[in-house]
This record gives structure tokens, sequence and C-alpha cells, in this order.
């Protein structure tokens, strides 16, 4: 996640989920910890019993509450303000641990005088350009903070980050040879616009009464609140802060971390055991699928995709905008170099750019809601679907399934049927006018297959196959290997360039079992020895990721995961052996092994540790070099006191001090100066739909989110009185997607969508608990069960504003045992801009006793004269055109 | 040694993972798969085919001298208490019930007839009747795919009659040295299994802990002097019994019986006085 | 919304109902074929025989019925794989197979001494009936510990007598009419006694059983036509026409006291499992 | 069928009761749900069937236990409602078809190649692209890394750009 990845360096969970034990409070916001992660949330369990102070932060009063200490009621959609608030309790409380903001974090960064704060433009940074047509690349990079480039323009729409940017003075260069610009710093954070004042004034107006009027939150648990992350954190205790999808599935979701994100470094909370922040993914390889991804933006490694907004039409051109200066990212080079050798084989050579040409080149945005809004113009032919049901639990899934039936033909991967392989026969669907050709492929379990996935906290687990896939499913691997060799074969005579990719991409996985060959079977463990990397000349794995050269000898998948497979024999993801804390022993955690991140951060400055009681990784004098229980996450025998060397490149840029490696300057990032689209410093923007006006500031919504304004894509508006409700989306303990809801033993403890709904609201609207109700959006409407709960709450905002909210699960769908309508069909297509992510957590609503419609060929069925299309089709950020896929 | 469990409710997230690993251990089918309304609770009970079964309780107060509703939710798995003198034990006529080597009471599948008569025995109403199915090598089998006719195809199943369930305390697995598959599925260990003598020192502990953090916490079938004796599953509270559906004070069934035979007795004797008397009377 | 029960209800349906009605009769038989077995009278002598034979004969329809209602009818003979003192299933299965084999050789030896024994047996059936269903965490059973076996032997008796009755409404049998008749308004009157003290001492718990549909339907047809219509019956005729002749007005007491019997059966087991599914009672249990 | 006079009388069936998972095969494995990544541990007989699945109770992470859903893996993959023969509707069919996989991989293979030719773009605006619009492909967060990796080094070498998954919902 960017939010991570800009503040700290990497996109990845600061810690371990173990360590949570440690934590001497833990605020859980914007995830429901013991519903949707019950194992891990035993940690949290312990520190409870250990003493810690358990926070829960919800709209909803969940079984996360019922354990925690403290639960606070929150309006969906305001967390900025709730965590801005903090961040001015803590700046005007001078509860910040000094010594650790000063040294480890930008703080004492100064910026430029062009810069302009929200506060002074009403809402908007400076750079703000009404007509700006962005050019960038999507999100490219956006998932990996490493890329902040100085002086470039952000790819975003909207904001030219040039007055984001650091004032920077010339010293002399470490070499000697005349001078070197670095960033310009005031040590005592008092130089007005150094980072520290700057987050000082931008969060002044977030106070309690904010938090009051705005969240709803009453002014003593938000107090509370403040005290217990403030007395819990500095030299002898930490912080914990754990978050999940309640962050990110929004149109500032980004940002939302960010703001935790500067909250830990003001407190000190990262890199140190028992602190930092926990990201909550959702599914089994969520971060697998990221790191080594199918993410149309990134290549393996957070390696951004060549596009052509950056002009990056050779190897050269992308290596000079996307390699840093210093800091790690310096070695990109090596990285790139090693995938194209590991994906084009020996056809890539220095004399062609290692194949750098075989790569397509991006046109804009082309994740998922942008490519769902083209199959609906018809623009898309093929549809893979493996995995996923996107006709349930997609964005404003009518749309979506709708556009489906413009497909050519959908090959679905999956062990059961699901509601998207079945989606032209949905109800409302006529199957005689749906032209698409289906297939649908029976996909082997985890149980069925050998492979490696990638936990919340960076952790490769292997799983073994156990038994043969029933009747004739296969791996996925097997057939997307066998599509590869199908490909290949079709391609075998061609002498278009435009097929060489094909022809020549390296595809010799079979496997080492004779009965599994003879099946078609792929080899899972040749595939991770070639994301280890290996030597080219030899064949022989590397040991790691500083092995990798950029001469073109070396090739490696995916150099984060470097050392996953050191030699032949060796598959770490498969290591066992536990202890009773970091267990370096059991799986693989990426980079290099390491448990927590950034854990330079746990000694001071000095290389000492903070304290006895939080001692984790430190300097030894003896030895020379970084030991602890865990692997540094530093170069290890880079002395704290080493300097930084003014024009250096790479790491040698940063003093031995300087914790973050990833970055620039080695600091966490208080003030990211450029890389997000939406602003240096998180800024409370109401959501999309939304109740009320902005409290804080003339504007309304994130200036730079992504909307479509189209027919079938119809928004609630602000303050729409059809629509006065708040709704909120979540997941529930007993369900994941449609992998459960065939299972009879989960089916039968939550069988039906249902609405979670305050008894008050269920008397005004004569709702009865347990009786069907209908819930309505612009975008469509769907019938859930009512469930009437004193633990849903009303809140009051300013002027005495009562607001009522209401809670629904999103693992339903028409198919399965438990089963019922989709949420998906309530929640519009709107887009986040750096991470394109959509906003469910927050809608607002309509609701009425009984059932809902039969479903009649609904409005996104009328086709759309072609003229008006193309004027509506393209999406817009606040009218301005956004670089949809097509053009 | 008896071996039982200790469940801690003031640790308990609700998650239901012992619901399902109790049944996926004991291969036992689902209840059905309708939505109740009751708070997070749709299999409502422990039946002959749910052996953990998690309560959720939800209670909010709001009064004006409060700043904001409290609200609390409480969660609790419940599970047959294995009694130190079990009604359903005493109850059965086939001797299909007994008390194992581990002091756990057990029902013999292919013992019971089910006749029934365990389950107005139990005074916490853990015992019920199901219907099975024939497995191959004849031992009884529950049905695990017991899906809903109008969405699934019914698998082909012959039913051959009911028989009593309840929790075994994972006998099989016991007798493996394995733990229970409940308490070894926990994520929060709110439900311990071990020696009960252990488990009730642990538990008497945990108590003292908590009152000192100012929680009402109290245990439930381990101190009372109950005619059903000590629990072989025991609790740990912090509200009335009742909330976690539970008796205040279970009755040993059988401790009717000298009134009951007294009072037939009593009657015999008068009907055959009278009858003789009218009878002898010429 | 329904209140959540905390105690299960056996699936006793009418095979139990009908089980324990017949039990009854069977015991109540054997009692009057004893008792008939003191006087000599061709008459008695008849009652005897007949009362034995229906003994015998429900003695062995019980089973029947009983193995119709098991879960696993194959598996009956479990219940002889063990002797149980606590459990009245158990001691009733076994007394119902030693009441069979008694109850078969009396018929054949008429032996003093043997058709003592399945009175005492036959009695023990009767009885024990309510005591199974008293020993329960049932409320309403629980509750009735007291009134219940003795209600229930109370109807065995009376339902006996009335069976007996119709098997002698043809033929010279008025003496032992007249015999049947004042045990059965003694019988009757106890049970009427019985049943008015625990529907006082049952208090709310009696509910299920006195309240609603169900209440007034036993009302109506146990205590009303099932006892009190046959007591007053039987007194008119035993104290005013004086009459032995058989009308079929005669059969009418009889039959509303069996059906009265099968009712008060049926009511104790339905009110019973509605009892159990009361909340409040089951969390505070009967001591 | 054993008889006796006291209460607690075992059957033969008890006697030789034991946990069916003794002496099988326990195969290490990784739950498949949410990102925790609980261990657990597959028990298959000698005929390799599937017996059970329960925690690993040597995971630092899960210590053996589980949530429902890991709970229920066993259910997941066995399961009369799961869908094991690839499936195929023709256009405007009302039903789906059993076909072989060979045939459907060929068939597949056919459609990729020739929606490919038809919508691949080799230069816009004077710069090149070499990628097409018209295949896209969706998934990733519920299977593994290598998955991922092939699936990432084909779609792209095919030039397909529109690759998603979860992670961005």
């Amino acid at each position: 996640m960017p939010g991570l990845g800009t503040s700290f360096g990497r996109g990845g969970a600061t810690t371990f989920v173990q360590d949570l034990k440690n934590s001497d409070c833990i605020l859980i916001e914007g995830s429901n910890f013991a519903e949707c992660h019950p194992v891990a949330f035993r940690f949290v369990m312990q520190a409870k019993e250990r003493g810690a102070k358990i926070i829960h932060v919800d709209p909803r009063f969940t079984r996360t509450s019922a354990l925690a200490d403290t639960y606070v009621p929150i309006r969906s959609g305001t967390d900025i303000v709730f965590l801005g608030a903090i961040i001015n309790w803590v700046l005007r409380n001078e509860r910040y641990f000094k010594e650790y903001v000063q040294h480890y974090t930008n703080a004492s960064s100064i910026l430029t005088e062009e810069f302009r704060d929200t506060e002074d433009l009403e809402g908007l940074f400076s750079g703000f350009n009404e007509s700006a047509r962005s050019g960038g690349g999507g999100s490219a990079q956006s998932h990996e903070g490493a890329s902040q480039s100085r002086g470039e323009a952000a790819p975003g729409g909207g904001y030219d980050t040039q007055s984001w940017q650091f004032e920077e003075e010339e010293v002399p260069r470490f070499d000697g040879t005349g001078t070197a610009s670095v960033v310009r710093r005031d040590p005592s954070l008092q130089h007005e616009r150094c980072v520290f004042q700057v987050l000082r004034r931008h969060f002044a107006r977030y106070d309690a009464q904010m938090v009051q009027d705005v969240c709803g939150t009453p002014r003593a648990l938000f107090e509370e609140v403040c005290e217990a992350l403030a007395s819990n954190s500095g030299r002898e205790r930490t912080a914990a802060i754990a978050y999940a999808v309640g962050w990110t599935q929004h149109t500032v979701g980004v940002q939302y971390i960010r703001t935790a994100a500067i909250l830990q470094l003001l407190l000190g909370n990262v890199g140190r055991p028992g602190g930092g922040i926990m990201a909550l993914r959702g599914h089994a390889n969520i971060q697998g699928a990221t790191d080594i991804p199918t993410l149309y933006d990134l290549l393996p490694g957070y390696l951004p995709m060549p596009a052509i907004q950056r002009d990056e039409q050779d190897l050269a051109s992308y290596l000079k905008s996307n390699a840093k200066p210093t800091g790690w990212w310096a070695n990109l080079p090596k990285y790139m170099v090693s995938l194209l050798k590991a994906f084009y084989g020996d056809a890539a050579t220095k004399e062609n750019g290692y194949c750098f040409d075989y790569l397509p080149q991006l046109t804009g945005d082309h994740s998922m809601i942008p490519t769902q809004v083209a199959m609906k113009d018809g623009e898309v032919k093929g549809y893979f679907v493996i995995g996923q049901n996107p006709a349930a639990s997609g964005l404003n899934a009518e749309l979506g399934r709708a556009a489906m039936e413009r497909l050519e033909w959908m090959v679905n991967l999956d062990s059961y049927e699901t509601d998207t392989a079945s989606f032209w026969r949905r109800e409302g669907a006529d199957p005689a006018k749906i032209p698409t050709e289906c297939f649908f492929i029976p996909a082997a379990t985890v149980l069925e297959k050998d492979g490696t996935l990638t936990n919340t906290n960076r952790l490769l687990q292997f799983h073994e196959k156990a038994v043969e896939p029933a009747g004739a499913s296969r791996s996925d691997l097997s057939f997307i290997y066998q599509l590869g060799l199908r490909l290949k074969e079709c391609y075998k005579t061609s002498t278009d360039p435009k097929d060489r990719p094909i022809l020549d991409m390296t595809w010799a996985y079979a496997h080492e079992d004779e009965r599994e060959r003879s099946r078609g079977e792929p080899s899972a463990l040749a595939v991770m020895q070639e994301i280890n990397g290996y030597r080219v000349s030899s064949g022989e794995q590397v040991s790691g990721f500083t092995e990798l050269q950029e001469d073109g000898s070396t090739a490696c998948g995916g150099w984060i995961y470097s050392g996953v497979c050191p030699d032949k024999q060796t598959h770490r993801a498969r290591n066992r052996e536990a202890d009773d804390y970091t267990s370096p022993d059991w799986g693989f955690s990426w980079p290099a092994n390491r448990r927590m991140l950034y854990n330079r951060a746990s000694a001071d400055p000095a290389g000492k540790p903070w304290s006895e009681a939080k001692k984790y990784v430190w300097w030894d004098e003896r030895g020379q070099e970084w030991t602890g229980y865990d692997v540094p996450d530093f170069p290890l025998t880079k002395a704290p006191d080493t300097p930084a060397k003014p024009g250096a490149t790479g790491m040698d840029a940063h003093s031995g001090s300087d914790p973050f490696i990833m970055q620039l300057d080695g600091r966490g990032a208080i003030f990211v100066s450029s890389t997000l689209k939406d602003g240096p410093l998180p800024t409370h923007y109401e959501p999309l739909n939304s109740l009320v006006p902005n409290a804080l500031y003339k504007q309304q919504h994130n200036p730079v989110m992504c909307e479509w304004k189209r027919r079938d894509n119809p928004y609630n508006g602000v303050a729409n009185e059809d629509y006065p409700y708040i709704l909120t989306t979540y997941r529930l303990t007993e369900h994941s997607g449609i992998m459960t809801k065939y299972v009879p033993w989960l089916a039968e403890l939550q069988p039906a969508l249902f609405a979670e709904i305050d008894p008050e609201l269920a008397v005004a609207r004569n709702l009865k608990n347990g009786d069907w109700v209908t819930i309505r959006t612009a975008v469509g409407e769907i019938e859930a069960r009512a469930l009437v709960s004193g633990r849903i709450q009303p809140l009051r905002l300013a002027k005495g504003r009562w607001v009522h909210q209401i809670g629904l699960p999103y693992n339903y769908a028409p198919l399965g045992l438990a089963h019922g309508d989709s949420s998906g069909d309530l929640v519009p297509l709107v887009m986040d801009p750096n991470v394109s992510i959509h906003e469910a957590k927050t809608l607002t609503c309509n609701i009425r006793a009984g059932r809902r419609n039969k479903r009649k060929r609904s409005h996104v069925d009328e086709d759309v004269p072609a003229a008006q299309r193309s004027q509506e089709g393209a999406p817009t950020a606040h009218g301005r055109d956004f670089p949809g896929p097509q053009r | 040694m008896s071996t039982g469990f200790f469940t801690d409710t003031t640790l308990c997230i609700g998650c239901k993972a012992c619901e399902v690993a109790c049944k996926q251990w004991n291969e036992l089918p689902s209840d059905g798969f309708e939505f109740t309304g009751e708070s997070y609770d749709n299999t409502t009970e422990l039946s002959a085919t749910t052996w953990r079964h998690v309560s959720f309780s939800e209670k909010v107060e709001r009064k004006p001298e409060l700043p904001y509703p409290q609200t609390r939710w409480l969660m609790s798995s419940d599970v047959c208490k294995h009694c130190t003198h079990a009604g359903c034990l005493e109850a059965c006529p086939t001797g299909a019930i007994i008390r194992n080597e581990f002091g756990n009471v057990y029902i013999q599948p292919d013992v019971c007839n089910g006749c029934g008569y365990c389950v107005p025995a139990c005074p916490f109403g853990v015992v019920d009747l199901m219907q099975m199915v024939g497995g191959k090598d004849g031992d009884p089998k529950y049905n695990t795919n017991v899906l809903r006719a109008d969405r699934m195809e019914h698998t082909a199943v012959q039913a051959i009659g009911g028989i009593a369930g309840k929790c075994t305390l994972c006998y099989d697995r016991q007798r493996s040295d394995l733990e229970p598959a409940c308490s070894k599925a926990c994520p929060t260990e709110s439900i311990q299994f071990g020696d009960l003598d252990e488990l009730r020192e642990r538990a008497r502990k945990r108590v003292e802990q908590l009152q000192g953090r100012q929680v009402q916490a109290r245990l439930y079938g381990v101190d009372e002097n109950w005619s059903v004796g000590t629990l072989g599953a025991f609790f740990l509270l912090t509200d009335a019994p009742a909330e976690y559906d539970l008796p205040e004070r279970p009755v040993l069934p059988s401790t009717h019986q000298p009134a009951a035979y007294a009072s037939a007795a009593v009657a015999a004797t008068a009907l055959f006085l009278i009858g003789s008397l009218i009878f002898t009377r010429s | 919304m329904q209140e959540k029960p905390i105690l299960k209800a056996p699936d006793w349906g009418t095979s139990v109902i009908g089980y324990l009605f017949l039990g009854g009769l069977m015991g109540g038989s054997a009692i009057l074929a004893a008792l008939a077995q003191s006087n000599h009278s061709k008459a008695e002598a008849r009652l005897q025989r007949n009362a034995a034979l229906s003994a015998f004969l429900l003695a062995g329809a019980c089973p029947a019925v009983l193995i119709s209602h098991l879960g696993r009818p194959e598996r009956f003979l479990n219940m002889l794989r063990v002797v149980k003192f606590k459990s009245p299933m158990s001691l009733g299965a076994w007394a119902l197979v030693a009441f069979s084999a008694v109850s078969g050789l009396n018929l054949v030896t008429r032996s003093r001494p043997l058709g003592m024994l399945a009175a005492a047996i036959g009695a023990f059936v009767a009885g024990y009936t309510g005591v199974l269903l008293s020993a329960t965490a049932v409320p309403l059973w629980a509750k009735g510990k007291y009134h219940i076996p003795a209600i229930s032997l109370c109807s065995a008796v009376s339902g006996a007598c009335a069976l007996q009755n119709l098997l002698l409404l043809r033929g010279d049998n008025g003496a032992a009419r007249e015999r049947l008749e004042r045990l059965e308004i003694a019988a009757s009157s106890a049970e009427l006694l019985l049943l008015l003290s625990f529907e006082r001492f049952s208090t709310q718990l009696g509910a299920p059983m006195w309240q609603g549909a169900r209440g007034r339907r036993f009302q109506m047809v146990t205590m009303r036509l099932g006892l009190l219509a046959p007591i007053a019956m039987h007194a008119a005729l035993l104290f005013s026409y004086r009459s032995r002749g058989a009308t079929p007005l005669r059969a009418l007491p009889s039959l509303l006291s069996l059906c009265g019997g099968y009712v008060l059966r049926e009511t104790l087991v339905q009110a019973g499992k509605e009892s159990a599914a009361q909340r409040a009672p089951a969390l505070r249990q009967v001591r | 069928m054993r008889i006796g006079a006291l209460p607690n009388v075992t059957s033969q069936r008890t006697d030789n009761l034991r946990a069916r998972t003794r002496g099988a095969k326990a195969v290490p494995s990784i739950c498949c749900y949410c990102a925790v990544g609980c261990a657990t541990l597959a028990h298959v007989d000698d005929g390799g069937k599937l017996l059970n699945v329960e925690g690993d109770p040597e995971s630092p992470i899960s210590g053996g236990h589980l949530c429902p859903k890991g709970a229920a893996l066993f259910g997941l993959t066995v399961n009369t409602a799961r869908w094991t023969t690839v499936k195929y509707r023709a256009p405007y069919a009302e039903r789906w078809e059993e076909r072989p996989l060979e045939w459907a991989m060929d068939r597949i293979a056919g459609l990729v190649k020739e929606t490919r030719e038809r919508t691949f773009v080799k230069e816009r605006d004077g710069k090149r692209v070499n990628h097409t619009l018209g295949i896209a492909s969706l998934g990733g967060a519920t299977f593994g890394i290598e998955e991922n990796y092939l699936l990432g080094k084909l779609m792209r070498s095919l030039g397909v750009v529109s690759i998603e998954n979860q992670a961005r919902i």
C-alpha cells in the first residue's frame, strides 16, 4: 500500500502479527480484527492479558469491540479527522517522541516557500490545477514508496507537486570534488517551514470538538484514546495500530493510512517491538499478489510497468525515470535487468536492451474498474477470471454483470459454480441474447496442489499437495502453464515481431515427478526457483538479491523474494521450525527474511536499544555489526555514527542513523513530497456519498478522486434527502467469498444476507427484526433480513444532528448454500486516485420494509447510444478527463 | 485422572471455530440454513448434531447519566457439561451412555437405540436425537452432506433411525493422545482442555485475576454443591448464568425418584386395599 | 420473537402416549385379575380370566408400541443388556419382560401367588411410567413427582375397570361389574382429587396442562367427561336403577373413562414438552 | 454385543475407538482464506483419501488454532457441491455442457490468439505500446505466488495490460 510505502519505504505491514503481543496499547481502526483475522487476534488478546489497552474505533460495535477495553463509535468516512485530531493533541501536549522524530523522520526537513497548505487554500494544496490533464501511468509506482523522485511532476491528475518539494542547500561533496545539494533541515524543529511546523498548522483545527461534530465520537472517548496512545509510547512502551480494508476502501483511503503512519512516527512506534502498523490483508495471498503482482501497473518486486506517459520507451529511459539516486532503490537497474532475463532468457541481451520492448506499455489506468467500464462499452473481448467472483463482489455489480454480456468469451477457474461463471443465467438475464462463450475450468483447492502463499506480514509459506484434485480439477498453475504451451505452439511459425515475447518467453517448468509430468502438471518449485533468481551461466541459485547484477549475468523473477530458494535443495517457505518470538526458521519473510521492517529504529541513533524492555536490534560494539532478534533492516556493518556522504549514490548517501533504507533520505516521511496524487499530508474530505458538507474546508471531496459520470453509474450526491442514512459494508468471520458459501458447516452459521439496523431507526421505519428489508442507493437496490441491534448506535454530529448507520455484510451473492443479494449492487464506481480502490466502506442509502422487486432487465441494459456513450463514457475527476484505458 | 473443558467466556470472540472444528472432526451435518435474527447466532442451541454452540447475548444500556451507550456483547461456547452425576447416563436404559476412563460421559452410538429418555433427563438441555445414515462398515455415520433440497441435489442417503448425540469430548482423539477438536481450534484459548484438577486451579486463579481488574467473574460448575456434582466442562462467567442460557442451579432428575416411587407405592397400596375391600365383600 | 428454550423436550408422540396408556391398562388389568381371584363367583372368574388375558395381550402390545417409537427398533434388545436401578426406563423394560413371563404363566397355571406377582409387577409398570416422567428435568413432570405416579396408578386402575366392564357387558356379570364400578368410582375420585391438588401445587408450571386449548380440552375430556361423568353415572346407576341389565348406555361411562385416560397421558406428555420449552422454569429448575 | 449388569458396559467399537488420523500421513499445508496464514496439517490415508484437516500446532502464527473457515477446510475440498468437470456454455445457450479439458484448452488458446491478433496495438501517438486492451485478466489474491508469477509473465508476454486482482478491492 502506498500509504505505508510512501511513509516508510515498503508497502507491507511494518511488523508481524506475533509481535502484537508485545504492545502496550493497540488501536484497531478500519479493521474488524477479531472477526476477520480471529487467529491473529489471539496476539491482541495476549497483549490484553499482559495489561495492554485495546481500543476499537469503528462505526459498528463488533465482536472486536466486545473484546476491546474501549469501543469508540465513529461515523464512517471520517477517520482522518479522528486521527488528525490525535496528531494535533500529541503535538499540542508535547507528547511526541522527540529524539525519534528528530532523527528518524523528515520532520526537520524544510519546505520551499512555494508550498501552501489546505488551511490556506480552502482544502486544496498548492499546485492544484483545475484543468490539469494528468499524464501519469495510472498508479504505477504508487504501491512502493521508494519512488519519491524529487522535482518530478506528479503523475496524478490535478496536482503539480513542484511546490511540495524540500528546500535544498549546497554542501561540499563527500569526496571533496565540488558541492552537492542536500535537503535543508532544522533539527530544532522550529523553522516555520519545516515539516514539523507545517504539520502543526495543518492539523490545528482538528480538535476534540471537531471530532465530536464530524465523527460523532463523544469527546471523552476521544481524549481517552489520545491519552492511551501517548502514555503507551516512548522509550519504555510501544503502541501498535492495526487496520484493514475499513481504511482502504475510501476515496481518500491511502491518506487514512498516511495519517496513522504520521501518528506512529510522531510517537516513535515504527520499527520497534510492540509498535508499527499492522496491515491486515484479506485474502490468503493478497500480499503475494501485490509483491509478485497480477496488478496492471506493477512488475514483480514493485518495479513499475513502463508507461508511455513517462516516455519509458527503452530500458535506459525506464531506468532513468525509476531508479533513485539515493537509498536502496539505486539498485533498481539490477532488479529490472534480472527480471527481463528471467522472462526472456537467452533472447534478452545487452544489445536488445534485455528485450525491454517485449513488455507492453501502459496508456492509462487499466485497473479493475476502468476495465469493467471498458468492457461495458464493448472494448474488452476476452476475460480470464481466476478464483474471483466480480459478479458478486464487484462494484456496481449489475454494471459489471451487464458488461460481461458484451464479452466474446470468458474463462472462469474456480472450484464451485460462481455468480460470475453463470452470469448469463442470473436473475433477470436472458441467455438467448447473450453471445458470450463461457468456459468453466474446475480448479484444485489449496489441499490439492503445491504452492506458496504470502501472508499479511510478508511471510512466505509453502503448502504441499495432500490429495489428488477432485475429478477433472487442475491447479491454476497447470492451466496457465498449459495455456502458455499451447500459445507457443499457435505462434510457432510466426515471424511477426509482436509474437516474439511469446516465443522467447522461458517456459521450462516441467514437473520433477514423472506421474505429475504425464498429467501436464508443472513444477511450482521450478517457478519459485526462477522467482528467487539464478546465475545465467551456471544455473545456480543466487542466495539473495544482493547478488543480482545489472549486466545480464543474473536472472530473477522477483527480487524481493530472492533468498527463498538459495540453492536447488532449499525452499525456505517450507521451513517449519518455530521459536517463541521471531521464528526465523518458520517460512521466509521478505525482504531477506526480516520479520520486522525498519528495525534499525528499535535502537537509538547511537545504536543502543531505546530501553531494555523494547530491545530488538542493536549495534554490537565488539562485533562491529548490527545484531538482535531479527535480521537487521540495515547494512550489517554500517556503524551508527557513519555520516551521510553528500553527493554519494545509493546507501552511502544515508548516515548510520537513517533507519528507513528504502527512502531517498533514509527517514520516515511525515510529509510526502511527491508520489501521492492527493496531497503531501492527509486532509479530511467527505466521502463521495455523504450526508453532510465538509465541516473543515470548502472542498467537499477528494479533489482528484476518479468518478464515472454516466447513466449506468448514478451517484447519490451530497446531503440528498432520498438517501438519509449512512451505509457501511464489512465481512463476517464465517464467510469468505464463494468458497465458504457452499460449505454446510459455514453456511449454517451465517446463512443469509442481513442488514444491521439500530433500534431507533427500526422503529422509525417500521422494520422488524428478522423481517425482509430493501436497501436502495442510486445504483441499485437489494433485499436483506433485518438484524435490529443496539450495537449499532446513531451518532450525534454538529448542531445536535443525529445520523443513523446501517451495516451490510459483503459476503453474499445469489449462489451458494448461504446466499442473498450482493451488497456490491449498491456501490457506485468511484476510485481513490492513488491506487484505484473504490469506496464501499461509506455510502448513503435508504431503507424500507419488505422485499425488493424482481430484477428486471435493468437500466444498464438499455443501450446508451454510441455517440452519447463516447461523451459520457470517459471517467472524469470532477469534470476533468481522467486517463481511462481507452481513448 | 478426569479430563474436561474450562471455557473462559472472557476470552471468547464468538468466531464459532469450535462449532465447525467439532463438526469436521466428528463428521456431523449442518442443522439447516435458517436466518434467526438472534444476534449472530443462527444455530441457536446445542443439538444432536451441534456439539459446541456459541451463544451471543447483547445488552445495551442507555442511561441519561452515561455519556454514551454502554454496550456489552457476551459470547460463550456451550458444550455438554459431562456432569459428575449425569442425568443422561443414569437415565439411559441400554447402557449406551457410559463414563469412560477419562471421566467423560460418552454415548456409544452402536449401543444406543434411540429411546430418547436421555433427552429430558439432561438438566442443561444438551442431548438430543438425530437421524443417522448407514456407513460402509455398518457403523453409524452422520449425514455430512445434508444440503438444502431446493438448492442442491440431495445426496442419496438411507436413514437408519435415530440416535442420541452430544459431545464425546473427542473420546477417540483422547484415546490417541490428541486434544479435542474444539479446544484445539479455539483461536483465543477461551476453551481449554486438560486435567480437571489443574483446570479448576487455573480457573480459580483467573477469577482472582479478573476480580482484581474489577471484572465480576465467577465460575460455574466448580464449587457449587449441586446434585449433578461438579461439571466436567465448567465455565467462567461475567454475568448471570441465564445470560449464557445456563440454569442457575441445575438439578439432577433422579433426585425426584424417591418421591415419585413413594407416590406410586402409596397409590398402589391404597388402590389394592380398596380393591380388596370391594372384591371380598359379597 | 419466541424465547430461546433451555431444555430439550423429548420427541415423544403417539406411540409413547399409547404405551403409557396401554401400560396402565395392562398393570390395572393384572391388579383386577388378582383382586378377582380372591372371590369365587362365576362372574368374577370370568373377570379374572378376561383381566389376566388382556394383561397378557397388552404385555405383548406394549413392547410393540414402544419399539415402534425407538429410533432404531432393531436395537430394542439393547434395553436388556444392562440393569440400571436409577433408570426407570431400564427397570420398566425389565418389568415388561418379567410381566410377560409371569402373566403368561399365570394364564396357564392360574396360581394365586403368580397372580399376585403379576399384579405387583403390573402395579409397578402402571406406576413407573409416572416415575419415568417425574425423574426428568421437564419442569411440569418434575413438579408432579408427588402426583403424577399416583395419578398414573389411579388412572391405570380406573381404566382397567372400564375396560373390563366393557368386556363383561354381555352376559350375566352384574355383580362383577358392580364391583368394578365401585372400584372405578374410588380410583377416579382419587385421580380427580389428585389432579385438582396437582393443579394447585404446580402453580404457573401447570399452565401448559390446565390452560389454553390443551388445558380446556383436558379439563373437558379427562376431568369432566372422563372422571366426573363416569363417577356420577356409575353412582347413579349403582344407587338408583339397581338394574343389572346390559344396555348400550351402560358402555358410555366406560368409554368416557378410557378416552379420559388416554387424553390424560397425551396431555401430560404434550404439556410436559411445552413446559420444557419455557425458559424461566428451565432456568430455575424444579428442586 | 456384550451384556452385563453393570452400567458401564462398553462395546467392541468403544474398546477399539481411536482417532481416525492415527498413523495417517500429515501433509503440511496453509489455510487459503485470509492472510494470517495459519498452518494446517492434512491427514491422508494410504489410499490417498483426505481424512481430516486441522491446525499445525507448531506454527508460531496459529499455534494449531483455526478460525471457523479454516476449520472447515475439509468441507471446501470434500463437498458434493463442487464442480469438478470442465463446463462449456456456447453463445446464446441456456445451459452448461460438459467438455473434455483438452478440447477446452485448445479452444481457449485459439480464442486468445484470435482476439489478440484482432486487438493488438503496436503504436500509439508515435510511441510503441505493444499491447492489447481486448483481453483482461482478473484474479490472483486467492492463489499462489507461483501462479501469480506465471500468469503475469504469460499475460504480459501476450501484451495484456489489464491484469488485476482482489488487492485492488
